[in-house]
């Protein structure tokens, strides 16, 4: 791609980024969460990959360490769903407790970060996992279609 | 039926998945009929977030509400986790279609059958 | 022990979720670790299965509410409604899971000497516990959005593995077949889904069943998630789809998707019985049911006799068995507004239709293994180059034989006793059909007999002279289902009592399933 | 003769989409007694301010952890049908 | 045993009903000629045309039922023809059966 775009992604890739990280650790505040956070920084990706080429993000991100960190937010996922199985699967257990376990006041309020018990975990769980899937699909997409662009 | 006039929303839908049956049914380019199934997803998506309009009403969030009025919840995750799958199916049908074109050269649904009969 | 009893409608669907999501670590140890953790998985799950089996065939239904303070609390104190996703497993479900875990186990063990040779074998076995996750979950849930979402898991991983063998275009060209028609069915599904929420603000099946009055809007529903049920299961005139994909398949799988489509089969017994019930023109409904049944069982076994594929000849007679079921429990359906009939031949009737779906599952996963591994061993699957292998390979040989006289409905077989428990309490509600179903066992018999004499029988071909027996595994995949048969055609009184009569008492009465969870409010 | 079956199927099919919007509720006016519970005790149950999100990851936790199981099977699927193979022939 | 409508299936029965027939074939078969030499019939004999090889004689599968083909033939140019392996083709059958449905449903409640 031509110096501007890529320019142009250099300046606007970490603010992607971060927007997308910050709409994954506010998921239960604001509107916004893991699936949508982690679209977010995917998109990032996507930008990067569109800017710099396949071949250059392949080596900075190889294809079976995504594969490894998708799986580690699915098991992290169904990890805090198991967590609850003492009384039952996907009982939030963390509510009441010292992480994340305040429970806000009714109706409107501010806004506490140590809310939610597990959903904040999960959203970053579902996050990790929505970034590394996506961000896959896209890389491995590129990467056959480069390929069969340099076979013809 | 006089409520019938406040229903755009819902006519749009079935415009939607018209528009979306229309173009998997007539085109026979492969790479097409994958839009046509987002299309028609599109319409199914947007028929389950209005239905949970409320008038007048907020974002059912708690975080600074200035509303006492809420929409309804559960068909925002509906469509959220039906956005999602659509993205996944996407993906694997339009990577499909490229496998098909590494080996037969065309993305005609007219040509590519080798299985009939 | 009691709370893994508690547990265990969850844990069938949750283990084998986590294995999968675990292969990936494990197959970059060894790729012995993870052929045995996948067997260990699905062993676990049957015999999970087999233990919540007793318990329900016992005790009645189990619930589980998921994230309630209680699993067995379905509706929060003191609301009337059920806000969380309950999971419903009563002796139909159970009775459908028996049989996935079944053809899941023996399609694994199959597939460990089988894809020997191949490359991507973590995806395989990621995919193929995936698609076990998508049959539990369609089959165990008590949920209409999460019936989709099931139904979505099912249709991607069954597409994923119907295209596995991507140096064959035909195998992208089945897969992407099955992705289509699964996407566009499963969109119907989830409009149907919208019209019950918009309707009723509800998701869960029984209280939906409660408060569901057949209005337009219901029935624009129910049209289209019969319809989209039917293309799912493959019933004439939505059945093209089928011989594509289930003659590309890699061995196992084809036994896997086939028992996929009956578990969509489930679904739409369930949404006929469970959800709408006798509210519904039963008569109507039953009669599509039957119609499309018939179409099915005629048009597939004709069309069967044609081909000179073998896997597509074998696809064809699985759209065609389909049509028993349909048949036997359409009848039921069309009777249950009518008590006298229902108790006279309807029940009995939908016996049949159930015991042939166990069945069916066995001897046509049988015959499908057998087809794989004749085009393991000789590597062509078209009926027209083989000859004489008997000789070579005799166990196959043995095999085939066994599913070919069960699926003909040969006595003493089991499919003999299936079909007769169908042609008899047929024949009370219409003749006619019972007639059409005993002549499609004809022609099911005859193209039996052109592959027996073409493929084994016969002087051997020369080039085939070498060919030996499949490896051990691949035989041991085969034997479970041989045995299964086997045992059925032994004690089909046993079975039909133990197992079938329970499913259909579950099936028939909308009473229990809806009070199950919706009981704390009478 | 296909296209005009397809097409008078498509026109009926679409009619009763049309019929369908016309008999659903009143856009804005919902039947709400599921979703008001989940309004009203979201913040004491799940301690969440975000009711979309108390939906998806509590209430409704299967349908996210079988949508992520969706993704997962649709990059496996993507991973599986690029991955290199020995005697691989384009065309 | 298994209860039917009209009556009642068990296979074990029938197997033992079988074996007795069989022994009866048996019985029946040694009061035959004993003298009777086998191996005569499977050899060419008096025909006059040369014998084939083994891959010729057998009978291949698309040679078989070729009578009931050609006697339905009609019936399976349609069928082959419906079967066209187009994947808007399934789409459309799909459509027009919901369609037809759709009017069944809506006649049956007209009704």
């Amino acid at each position: 791609m031509s110096k501007i775009v890529r320019s142009t992604s250099e300046f606007l890739i970490p603010f992607i980024f971060i927007f997308g990280l910050y709409m994954i650790m506010h998921g239960h505040l604001t509107p916004g969460g893991g699936f949508q956070g982690g679209a977010v920084f995917a998109s990032g990706m996507a930008l990067l990959l569109v800017a710099f080429g396949s071949h250059k993000l392949e080596k900075k991100s190889k294809a079976h360490v995504l594969s490894m960190l998708e799986s580690t937010g699915a098991l992290a996922f169904i990890g805090l769903a198991f967590g609850g199985i003492a009384v039952g699967f996907f009982y939030n257990f963390l509510v009441g407790s010292s992480i994340f376990g305040h429970i806000p006041p009714s109706g409107p309020n501010r806004g506490d970060m140590w809310t939610g018990g597990t959903i904040p975990l999960m959203n970053m769980a579902v996050g990790l996992k929505v970034i590394a899937g996506l961000s896959l699909i896209v890389l491995v997409m590129a990467l056959a279609s480069d390929k069969t662009g340099s076979q013809k | 039926m006089t409520q019938g006039i406040f229903n755009i929303p819902f006519l749009a839908v079935a415009a939607l998945i018209g528009i979306g049956l229309y173009i998997i049914v007539f085109d026979r380019n492969l790479i097409k009929l994958v839009i046509g199934i987002t299309v028609l997803q599109a319409g199914v998506n947007l028929f389950l977030v209005s239905l949970g309009y409320r008038q007048h009403g907020g974002v059912p969030i708690y975080t600074n509400a200035c509303h006492s009025n809420m929409v309804l919840p559960v068909p925002q995750a509906l469509t959220l986790t039906s956005i999602v799958i659509g993205v996944a199916i996407t993906a694997f049908m339009l990577s499909m279609i490229m496998i098909i074109y590494r080996h037969t050269g065309h993305i005609d649904a007219k040509k590519s059958r080798k299985l009939k009969g | 022990m009691s709370s893994l009893l508690i547990h265990s409608p969850i844990l069938i669907i949750a283990i084998p979720l986590l294995a999968a999501f675990l292969t990936p670590f494990i197959s970059r140890v060894s790729d012995r670790a993870r052929d045995a953790l996948v067997i260990a998985t699905l062993v676990f799950v049957e015999f999970l299965v087999i233990i919540l089996a007793v318990d329900i065939y016992r005790d009645g239904p189990h619930i589980y509410a998921l994230g309630a303070s209680s699993p067995l609390l379905a509706m929060p104190e003191h609301y009337m409604v059920p806000v969380r996703i309950v999971l419903q497993v009563d002796a139909m479900s159970i009775f459908m899971g028996m049989i996935s875990a079944t053809v899941s186990l023996a399609a694994a063990i199959y597939s460990v000497s089988f894809m020997r040779n191949e490359t991507g074998k973590d995806k395989f076995y990621t995919l193929l516990l995936l698609l076990t996750v998508g049959m539990m979950g369609l089959e165990f849930t008590g949920d209409m959005f999460n019936l989709f979402i099931f139904l979505e898991i099912l249709s991607i991983s069954g597409a994923a593995l119907a295209a596995f063998r991507t140096n064959f275009a035909d195998a992208l060209e089945g897969g992407f077949k099955y992705m289509c028609i699964s996407a566009v069915a499963a969109l119907m599904i989830l409009f149907a889904v919208g019209i019950f929420y918009a309707q009723y603000n509800l998701l869960n099946i029984a209280a939906l069943g409660q408060a569901i009055q057949y209005t337009m809007l219901d029935k624009i529903a129910l049209t289209l998630l019969m319809m989209a049920f039917f293309m799912k299961l493959a019933g004439v005139p939505l059945h093209m789809w089928a011989p594509d994909t289930y003659s590309v398949a890699p061995a196992g799988i084809t036994p896997m998707i086939y028992v996929a489509s009956q578990a969509c089969m489930y679904a739409l017994f369930r949404v006929c019985f469970s959800l709408y019930g006798v509210t519904l023109n039963t008569l109507t409904i039953g009669w599509i049911v039957i119609v499309i049944g018939v179409l099915s069982m005629f048009v597939g076994v004709t069309m069967a006799v044609r081909q000179s594929d073998i896997k597509r000849l074998m696809a064809y007679h699985a759209v065609s068995q389909s049509g028993y079921m349909l048949l036997g429990v359409g009848v039921g359906l069309a009777v249950l507004g009518n008590p006298q009939a229902l108790a006279a031949y309807g029940k009995q009737a939908m016996e049949g239709g159930i015991f042939h779906i166990i069945n069916n599952a066995m001897y046509k996963g049988l015959l499908f293994l057998t087809a794989e591994a004749l085009f393991y061993s000789l590597g062509t699957r078209d009926l027209n180059k083989m000859g004489g292998i008997a000789a070579n390979m005799r166990y196959t040989s043995i095999f085939f034989m066994i599913g070919a006289l069960a699926i003909s409905g040969i006595p003493p077989f089991n499919g003999f006793a299936s079909k007769l428990l169908i042609y008899e309490s047929v024949y009370q509600f219409n003749p006619m059909l019972s007639v059409i179903a005993m002549m499609i066992s004809i022609i099911t018999l005859a193209s039996f007999v052109k592959v027996f004499q073409s493929a084994f029988t016969g002087p051997i071909l020369p080039h085939f002279r070498v060919v030996k027996e499949v490896p051990g595994p691949m035989l041991g995949g085969m034997g479970i289902l041989t045995a299964i048969i086997i045992f059925f055609s032994l004690f089909p009184g046993l079975i039909v009592d133990q197992l079938i009569h329970p499913a259909v008492e579950a099936l028939i009465s909308r009473g229990a399933y809806i009070n199950a969870i919706m009981g704390g409010m009478q | 003769m296909r296209r005009v079956a397809a097409g008078i199927s498509l026109t009926i099919v679409i009619a009763f989409l049309a019929v369908t919007a016309l008999l659903v509720h009143p856009f804005g006016h919902p039947p709400a007694q599921m979703d008001d519970y989940i309004i009203k005790n979201t913040q004491r149950e799940t301690g969440a301010n975000n009711a979309v999100a108390a939906v998806v990851f509590d209430y409704r936790g299967l349908d996210t952890l079988g949508e992520a199981t969706i993704l997962f099977t649709a990059v496996a699927g993507v991973v599986m049908l690029f991955r290199k193979r020995e005697g691989e022939t384009t065309r | 045993m298994m209860e039917t409508p009209s009556g009642f299936w068990g296979p074990v029965p029938w197997i033992i009903s079988t074996v007795v027939a069989v022994v009866i074939a048996c019985l029946i078969r040694t009061l035959g000629e004993k003298e009777h030499k086998s191996g005569v019939q499977g050899q060419e004999f008096l025909m006059g045309n040369p014998r084939l090889p083994e891959e010729k004689s057998h009978i291949r599968a698309h040679n078989i039922y070729w009578g009931f083909f050609q006697g339905l033939r009609r019936y399976y140019e349609h069928a082959t023809n419906m079967h066209t392996g187009i994947i808007n083709d399934y789409i459309i059958w799909f459509l027009s059966l919901l369609a037809i449905m759709l009017m069944i449903v809506f006649v049956v409640e007209v009704i």
